[in-house]
């Protein structure tokens, strides 16, 4: 129906001469278009599907990844503990998640720079931030590396190639773009893995960040964890399409929907991801499919707004168990080696906690630092009636008072 | 007459707007079934169904844009912000549609309607991004309003005049108060007017300014003052966007001093504006210069919060430099 | 390789149990998944391809059709030299785009809104906007609706449902997902049309209003002009997508890729988008492909960025003649019916513009009308000493000084 | 020294950073090939190649997102935002990110090789979105630095320190003068300090603070003062954030009379932060309250733009306001 000519015109007009044909029947593209399915390698139960293809990992690489898993679980539960407590202010738990966040990390170079969204402390942890680093910030003392100045559970770590958090969502995604194309022009063989979740997916910094990655081509994993949730929204509520995977399609980007919960299917993911990113400069949109098992936040109570059956239908898919079923069939671990682990896990944290704990709050004169690379001479003021002021009412800022001479 | 906190003034409002205009609608993350995170908007979903109460995608500009859209069709749609400190990936849309969208069309169209609800301010352990209070970043646009109410009964007559005010409408809520806050408050439908400021109390030697969540701070500075014998005028602006600057500059004429008290970091905060203003219409009836007591000139940190936040007593400083000049 | 209990339950986690399914291998999907072609009806020389459908158009709107295009062509053509002479200040052509506009502005209700992003004329002029009104507009005088305070070509009016255009690129995007959300709630049958072009899907908001428009399901159809073009950016260096259809998947939405410079590809296309839309509640994405075969403006010099070949290539695709040869072989219009109808809107655009040239600028007083509902005190007292200020000189402020009082 | 027109200035700057640093990289939307819609960045990616001089896709809030990581990663980048009026999608983006990059990471990261280029102002014909000044929208932003050049010798230096300050810089650029400003430009690499004012002109009388394409006019307001014996002293602020208070206080204490004179409107326009801090540190010296000279508080008008404009007639009433107060 449509001469060669025609054709060849059409090719032009859409700029890339592969892509467009000519159809003279008005074809609706259906809502969902793609079909993409989900790769597993570790059926629930922790035996592998058959056929599938088990990632290179050895025995010491996948002890650490389950240690961290293990980690990262007591950690969360010691520390929301704490938060009702009223140790801390603030706390949220990646419960659930440990997967996607370790398996990812896991599958990079140390090299690679990480820009997380807040529910990565598996990643962080995997890179070797150590329980006190981690207390340091949450308790926002002086020996936290971000002094203080942000929200329990906003980590970061230029040591560790780690990205300091920030609150607001999304923002993240475009600055890993950026990240990831110095990177490139660098000449350095690295990658940028950014996380997110589905929920910031719907922020315009998503759309940004990856039309520019796509368009440029740089090293940059994109990670969305869907866990189902944005607080108290559901993923229903959130998007209408078949979750984040099909939009890499409308960028023209490469894309991989893996199981979040199967520890080996992310890292196989993340390392193929890593490959083309990395050798073939194509960025890569991944989609881990997960549930958020714990509230959003200490600030929040799920039971408003799911119930224990959804919650529990979802718990025997959770990832610890499974990785654990698998480590210990295979032999590389006990039931007993295991437990003790995590027993071990715990004194580590809990001493960690009351040793954070009693360490001050960083020096006053910290109030006016890193707002520019040095303080500027109002700042000094500022300083300056501030600290006569606390030697004026030393009781009404015993936090500092001490330090104010 | 009813006791409630300043959340439940701000519930009863929207309660009271959707049942009486089956054209407002309420909408956010997280503001349909759970009611929003602080709650304001629960049980509204059960009330006026799915349609007119509503989860949105977690996209502020996306907030913000649809509800221009919705309110130039002719509906009152109220937008909630989750944090102040969220609203900047809406500026566009506020600053460059919202507030412009009648005067650029010669009143062909408008968004009269339209009122963003968002929680601010500090005090709360929240660090940079749960404690910002912007509102001077919005007071430099003209064809918006930007009201701040100070406690429950002012909550809810105010925000049933910005929901029906017909232009577009930030209405600011001090988050600090939203439980803390208790007062005696109509259960019916009653309006209190914006662009008007209120003597919160009476004085003669010198007159403090401020909105929302200062005034009580600065009510604690004058009781201070009080017993030096200073006797301070406390004016709660209650708008920033038109703001009341001839009630300012009455006090002022009178008390011949005058202090504003503000969260904001000092510099271009709306103090300024304040200052800038009154030290212009009262010049030969002051006898100090007028003075801010203002958050520094940094972020919001975290761990020296209070050391950051311009409390009672370094309002109360304020004053006295003021008197003592 | 997956067992069925296995496919229920990563079913159940993508919340919609219709759309995944489990693979045991690692699919990487690639980054142009779908293949999206273009519909077209009319060849090049104006036959009608063999099968195609015409749509159900009878000679009266057809020829409504032609003589608008025709108009606007005159208009832009006299415009541009009007700006070149300095009689307006700036100008902005839709040569070479007529049809998209018009072919979907003909397939709509009238009581359906329009939202364009500014090279949509020929929508307007279609709804009736009077070559006066255009005049008024384009020379700011007294008599612009829009009271002179925007840029020329910044139309809008309320009663022909044509809302005014807003300089910011991709703002009408989420505003007509809003204004469609109204609409539905009215329970009147009726639907937003939003114009823009393939740059401004870029924006944060285009992402914003989409995906909210998919969520929300409401009668919007989002008709994306793609030109190649944003002023200087070739379409090559502003996505690397197989164009803008395709996004629509990863929305969820329903997408139509049409030939836009086929008029009646584009009427087909958008009547059928406009069922979905007002029927079925289906938002649509259209896909308009056409090429701006003027400057982007006034301002620009498109000879900076690309060659005469290419857009001698393209002129051979324009969408004038091709529905012009059309109307010719149907015998409802003759060449000399076309030529004199041509001559016709010459000669009215001539004296339209003559006569608004001499309309003088708004009143003074309406400086401060419109900011608010009602002017506040400031703003009347500005006005007060704006107006004392010009009395004192008088020379100084020309358009204005006579009518200070 | 060559004569060189404000846009060639800026160019020659970029150039010469470009030369001096492999990791100086300019990008926005049409500045690759095209050179950008100003022709600022004409004949660079011609000289350095696509990677350090291209074209953005359409997305100001992806610009600026992308220049954050860009600069988080160690590189200088130089971000064009087409129009100021269009640098409100990036506004969460700069206020959020950019300015708090450094503090709120106890300086693990920071993104102070970053630089902001943005054309700004009015005077052009150029109605709502190619006119707006929005530099106070963002003077209320710790971490950010914002500067203004009036002329092409100071475009070129202050551009260079910009992009070598180790802090963030949003670089205004007052597209009126973009070829109407010529002067004689060193071709060599040469730096402005930046938070520092010039004084432009001394005098006795009065001081008249100004900055970019404003300082042009408070020229002409100060000929006409001095035809009536009025002795005019201007301040060029040349950075709006810090600001250089000292230099203006020092002035005013001098004179004994304060004016700003500024584009965008009146209402918490810049103005007010320097008249709000004149007043607090010159108070027993002012003899008449610091007047401000403003833009009108209502969108920037197309047909009414010269009445709307601050303009030369207005300065010089304001002065004479302050004169005869
Ligand atoms: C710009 C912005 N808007 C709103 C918020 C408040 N907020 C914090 S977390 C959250 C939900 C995020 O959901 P998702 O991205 O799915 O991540 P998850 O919590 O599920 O890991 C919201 C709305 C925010 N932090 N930033
Ligand atoms: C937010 C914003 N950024 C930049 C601009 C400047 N600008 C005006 S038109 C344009 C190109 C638009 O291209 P496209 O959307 O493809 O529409 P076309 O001109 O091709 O019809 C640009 C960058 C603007 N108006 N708004
Ligand atoms: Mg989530
Ligand atoms: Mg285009």
């Amino acid at each position: 129906m449509v001469s060669p000519r025609e054709k060849a015109m059409a090719k032009q007009m859409a700029k890339d001469p592969q892509k467009t044909a000519v159809t003279t029947t008005l074809e609706v593209i259906p809502a969902n278009a793609l079909d993409i399915p989900m790769f597993q390698v570790l059926k629930e139960d922790g035996t592998v599907h058959k056929g599938a293809k088990l990632p290179d990992i050895n025995k010491e690489l996948a002890l650490k990844m389950f240690s961290t898993m293990q980690f990262i679980r007591v950690l969360d539960e010691r520390m929301i503990a704490a938060q009702r407590q009223g140790r801390i202010s603030f706390y949220l738990s990646s419960l659930g998640e440990e997967a996607a966040a370790i398996g990812s990390a896991a599958a990079l170079q140390f090299e690679d720079m990480i820009m997380g969204q807040y529910r990565e402390q598996g990643a962080l942890a995997f890179r070797g931030f150590t329980i006190e680093q981690f207390m340091n910030q949450l308790f926002s003392n002086a020996k936290d590396l971000g002094k203080g100045r942000q929200m329990p559970v906003h980590y970061g770590c230029a040591a560790l190639n780690f990205m300091t958090i920030s609150s607001p969502l999304g923002t993240q995604i475009p600055q890993a773009t950026g990240y990831a194309f110095g990177q490139k022009q660098s000449g350095e063989k690295t990658c940028t893995l950014c996380y997110f979740g589905e929920g910031a997916a719907s922020e315009g910094d998503f759309h940004a960040g990856l039309n520019m990655a796509a368009v440029y081509k740089v090293p940059v994993i994109f990670f969305c964890r869907n866990n189902g949730y944005a607080i108290s929204t559901p993923a229903s509520e959130q998007f209408a399409g078949d979750g984040i995977a099909p939009r890499a399609t409308g960028y023209g980007m490469k894309a991989i929907r893996v199981d979040g919960n199967d520890i080996f299917a992310v890292y196989a993911a993340t390392q193929e991801a890593r490959r083309l990113a990395v050798e073939e400069n194509e960025p890569v949109l991944i989609e881990a499919m997960s549930y958020r098992m714990a509230g959003h936040s200490t600030s929040d109570d799920p039971t408003g707004y799911r119930t224990r059956e959804e919650e529990d239908a979802r718990r025997v898919r959770e990832p610890m168990v499974r990785f654990r079923n698998w480590l210990l069939k295979k032999g590389w671990i006990t039931e007993e080696e295991a437990d003790a682990q995590q027993q071990s896990h715990k004194e580590t944290v809990l001493a960690a906690l009351k040793e954070a704990e009693t360490v001050p709050v960083p020096a006053l004169e910290e109030i006016i630092v890193d707002v520019y690379d040095t303080p500027t001479q109002a700042l000094q003021e500022q300083l300056e009636s501030l600290k006569a002021h606390i030697k004026k009412y030393p009781d009404a800022y015993p936090k500092t008072s001490g330090g104010v001479k | 007459m009813a006791k409630m906190n300043l959340l439940q003034a701000i519930n009863s409002a929207l309660d009271v707007a959707m049942a009486k205009n089956d054209k407002v609608s309420v909408f956010g993350e997280d503001v349909g079934h759970f009611g929003g995170v602080f709650r304001a908007t629960s049980g509204l979903q059960e009330k006026y169904g799915r349609n007119r109460c509503f989860n949105t995608p977690l996209v502020e500009q996306g907030i913000i844009g649809f509800a221009n859209g919705l309110a130039a069709q002719g509906s009152f749609p109220v937008a909630e912000i989750q944090f102040g400190d969220y609203i900047f990936p809406a500026f566009d849309q506020i600053v460059n549609e919202t507030a412009k969208f009648r005067y650029r069309s010669g009143n062909e169209f408008n968004v009269g309607g339209l009122t963003i609800r968002t929680p601010y301010g500090g005090g709360i352990h929240g660090g940079h991004y749960h404690s910002q209070s912007p509102e001077a970043y919005f007071a430099h646009t003209p064809g918006l309003k930007i009201v701040i109410p100070r406690n429950p009964y002012q909550a809810k007559g105010l925000l049933l005049s910005a929901i029906f005010d017909p232009n577009p409408v930030l209405f600011m809520e001090p988050k600090r108060l939203y439980r803390a806050a208790v007062g005696e408050v109509p259960e019916d439908d009653y309006t209190i007017p914006l662009g008007k400021a209120e003597v919160v109390q009476e004085g003669t030697d010198v007159t403090v300014v401020g909105w929302g969540a200062q005034v009580e701070v600065i009510e604690r500075a004058a009781e201070l003052a009080a017993k030096d014998g200073v006797s301070v005028e406390i004016i709660d602006l209650r708008s920033i966007l038109p703001w009341d600057a001839d009630t300012v500059a009455k006090s002022v004429m009178k008390t011949g001093r005058a202090v504003v008290s503000q969260e904001a970091p000092h510099t271009m905060a709306f103090g300024s504006e304040v200052a800038a203003t009154i030290q212009e219409q009262c010049f030969l009836y002051l006898e100090s210069p007028v003075m801010r007591a203002s958050g520094l000139d940094t972020p919001y940190p975290l761990a020296h919060e209070k050391e950051y936040f311009s409390d009672h007593l370094k309002t109360y400083e304020a004053i006295k430099r003021s008197l003592n000049y």
